[in-house]
């Protein structure tokens, strides 16, 4: 069989060797409840509250701000919903952002359905928040700023310092979606002033599954899943211990040599996207050219459509992915695009590559010697392609 | 998730080209995805003698279009209109649920290129309606949200 | 070190060998995210869809009946408030059981706080639902009754049929709590009339942080978790596929031999209860005698405290519980010794030992003797036990 080229990294990462290692003996030895008392209980209990620990400092946080998820998208779900429910009294009104993952923006208008009002945030054409915009969108009902720290599908990272500073001079408690950030950008939530953070294992080849909400001291935060006495009584469910062991030790091996691989992803990054730009033309960068994730390419071809690039490519054992991964059986452009301006049909045709910590230049020639060719047969196939042709020929 | 049968015309697509100073063109738009089919005839003696597509959509969609000039040519502009698009994806050993739309796709731009034909030579079809703008479908069964 | 006899099954169970091999290949290898369209994601989509296939034929289910969940409290959440929801317009009123697990209760409490009207029934001296009760309280407001399938601490299984056919006579939906039954007793929704039941991987010897929702078709289900289009749009987040796949297996070994090793387990239960209440004076079984899961055994001591009584056993190697571990860290008595008519002081002195696949007669045998000078002991130094012996010597 062809080798495959793994370039989707933000969709999903592989649990790494040590991790699953670090994993292991929490499946079949030390297997016990955390909330049991007897010794054998201990390790899974002690893995527990040092995983724990390792998350608090990867992200500037205390401990007990940490609590443990099923997911990136309950952690998005229980801080949205959470505070809206414990806030409720102070006001009805959230901000968020048009380029919020689905995680996000789902709950958001689940809460519209429910009393409460949401300002969505337009983006600049580089997906950028207008801060002015959302100065002026705060009153006296906000009680939550949600935007994201980075994107999914086209990598800008936003100002989130200046977010927390506003929120913080007004009042309002601020999250941020961090699941494409971790691993790749630094993250404290101290010096950007959040106040809620939302965090996915499987991005940074950690296990599927598990998640963090981190929330800071100060926050009233509500349970969202109600059981037993887990994680101070705040979210039920017996621990998934191996997934939280995972969880750590990935984030503790994507911390530890960030800045040497984030900075060799950023090159290859850009030299996949030059070679691309300058090979195959009526081609435009989504996103921030700079303010940007290090492992984040999003190309838009104009006159071809996404899903015929993803298959040609996959049959050259390339996995890229057009839009975001949980989105790919939806029919819509993607609303990421949509926000930066793009039209309907050129949102259509776009192609997004996230670099790992696989990934090699040669994997980049080898991406642009492929698509060159594939967008060509595409456009052959086009009748936008004629139409421009015979208008403009 | 395509069949073999949906690759193939996926990967090789028959009859996709244009045809200079065709009988009938057809162009329409999908309005649950926005992709877009256009079909060429050329048509003798109300046979369809020859027939081109382009495509800007999805796999299905262009599996959908060539599959569906492989079913028309050499057919009566009759014969060719009683061919739907369950057929086409029967053909195709079957379509993903969620991508039943787009083999509308072909039905409508053929039926569009037809349309054309018969504007541009006088002729009145039985039972042929003009193209629509966008297409729509049934609903799936799938109980809403 | 010495053994450890693990008798806390109802707690946690470890992860099968057979259960972990399934799953280890989707962790490094077959990692693609489901909902990716390359073909690299086809091995982790199929094993999503195979593995739903089995738990649905588990239980006489449609796969598309069957959505996963990140635990068994996720599950009962989703149930609970999710019919809450879309029903809304229908009524308000909810009828539960007073030894539902706090996953339950605690979601019915939510609900009584966001206006709706929640009955508990009673349970008799065994921990059976009063089915006359029930009857009467359902009213025209009533669109819910969720009541467990067998309780996690004294192992009394419901009339669950009984309760399926009057929630279908007075049209009302009928949600059970299974996670402790799956894997112990047949388990057919169709047969039992039930419309919703959740289930937990890590109570049959699957991974922890894994759960099943299974909601018949005709039930109008809103998401409880928004984001991606995942679970057919009713539950986003990407899907955990090692331990989805893990779960399966352990659901499909469990039910292989299901019906040997319950009647093995029920012998040793027999045995292990027989055995204490002839060597231990003034003890009582909790629970009912014969409808009771084959691996539960609750007895209470009368003038002892439970933890002390677990500290001592855990000295000898032994894992216990008295009421549910995950209220272990509650100081008060079980809800549902309460409820099954014990006085405090008693209900504070149980001990539950749960059986496994690994339990042996032998372990039986440690067990009682064991327990014999631990009680002995413990009465000693009871003020109680005192009491009691001036009273009445
Ligand atoms: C009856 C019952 N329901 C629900 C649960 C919750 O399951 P989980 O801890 O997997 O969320 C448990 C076990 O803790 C249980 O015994
Ligand atoms: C920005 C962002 N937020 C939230 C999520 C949801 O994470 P998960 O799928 O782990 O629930 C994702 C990934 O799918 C994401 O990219
Ligand atoms: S998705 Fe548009 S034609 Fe298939
Ligand atoms: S004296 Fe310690 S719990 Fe009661």
């Amino acid at each position: 069989m062809k080798e495959t080229i793994y370039l989707d990294h933000a969709a999903t990462t592989p649990v790494k060797q040590e991790v699953l290692e670090a994993m292991l003996p929490f499946f079949t030895e030390s297997f016990g409840n955390p909330s049991s008392i007897y010794s054998f209980a201990q390790d899974s209990k002690q893995a527990l509250e040092e995983a724990r620990e390792t998350i608090a400092k990867g992200i500037g946080a205390l401990d007990r701000e940490i609590y443990f998820t099923g997911s990136g998208t309950e952690a998005d779900n229980w801080a949205i919903k959470g505070v809206a429910e414990s806030y409720r009294s102070k006001g009805n009104h959230i901000i968020t952002s048009k380029v919020e993952h689905h995680a996000v923006l789902h709950a958001c208008e689940y809460l519209e359905k429910n009393g409460f009002e949401v300002t969505y945030l337009d983006v600049d054409a580089d997906g950028i928040v207008d801060l002015e915009q959302l100065k002026s969108s705060i009153k006296d009902t906000t009680i939550l700023i949600t935007i994201m720290f980075a994107n999914n599908e086209i990598g800008t990272v936003q100002p989130i310092r200046e977010i927390g500073r506003i929120a913080k001079e007004r009042g309002v408690l601020f999250h941020t979606d961090a699941v494409q950030a971790i691993g790749h950008v630094p993250v404290d939530v101290n010096d950007l002033g959040v106040d809620l953070l939302s965090i996915s294992g499987h991005k940074f080849y950690g296990p599927k599954g598990v998640g963090v909400l981190y929330a800071r001291k100060t926050v009233k935060l509500k349970a969202f899943i109600h059981g037993g006495g887990q994680e101070r009584g705040r979210r039920g469910g017996t621990e998934n211990v191996p997934g939280i062991v995972g969880m750590a030790k990935a984030m503790e091996l994507a911390l530890a040599d960030m800045e040497e691989e984030s900075a060799r992803q950023r090159e290859l990054r850009d030299y996949v996207k030059e070679r691309i730009l300058e090979k195959v033309p009526y081609a435009r960068l989504n996103g921030h050219p700079e303010k940007r994730l290090p492992n984040n390419v999003n190309i838009s071809f104009r006159f071809i459509e996404g899903e015929s690039l993803l298959i040609m490519l996959d049959m050259k054992g390339i996995c890229a992915s057009s839009g975001s991964a949980c989105t790919s059986g939806s029919l819509d452009p993607s609303h990421v695009l949509l926000a930066i301006g793009l039209p309907h049909e050129i949102a259509h045709g776009s192609l997004r590559i996230s670099l790992g910590e696989s990934s090699t230049r040669e994997d980049m020639d080898t991406l642009v010697e492929a698509l060159v060719p594939i967008v060509e047969k595409l456009r052959a196939m086009s009748p936008l392609y004629e139409d421009f042709v015979k208008n403009n020929g | 998730m395509y069949s073999e049968k949906v690759m193939d015309h996926f990967t090789n697509p028959r009859n996709m080209g244009e045809i200079e100073n065709a009988d009938g063109v057809g162009t329409v738009g999908n309005a649950k995805c926005g992709d877009i089919m256009r079909i060429y005839l050329k048509v003798e003696n109300n046979v369809i003698q020859d027939v081109r597509f382009k495509t800007f959509g999805c796999g299905a969609a262009v599996a959908t279009s060539s599959m569906a000039t492989e079913l028309v040519k050499g057919k009566t502009i009759q014969q060719a209109l009683e061919i739907t698009n369950a057929a086409v994806a029967e053909a195709l050993d079957g379509l993903p649920k969620a991508k039943v739309h787009c083999s509308l796709l072909a039905e409508e731009a053929l039926h569009a290129a037809i349309w054309d034909y018969a504007q541009k030579n006088g002729i009145v079809i039985e039972g042929l309606e003009p193209p629509k703008e966008d297409i729509h479908e049934e609903e799936e069964d799938e109980d809403e949200d």
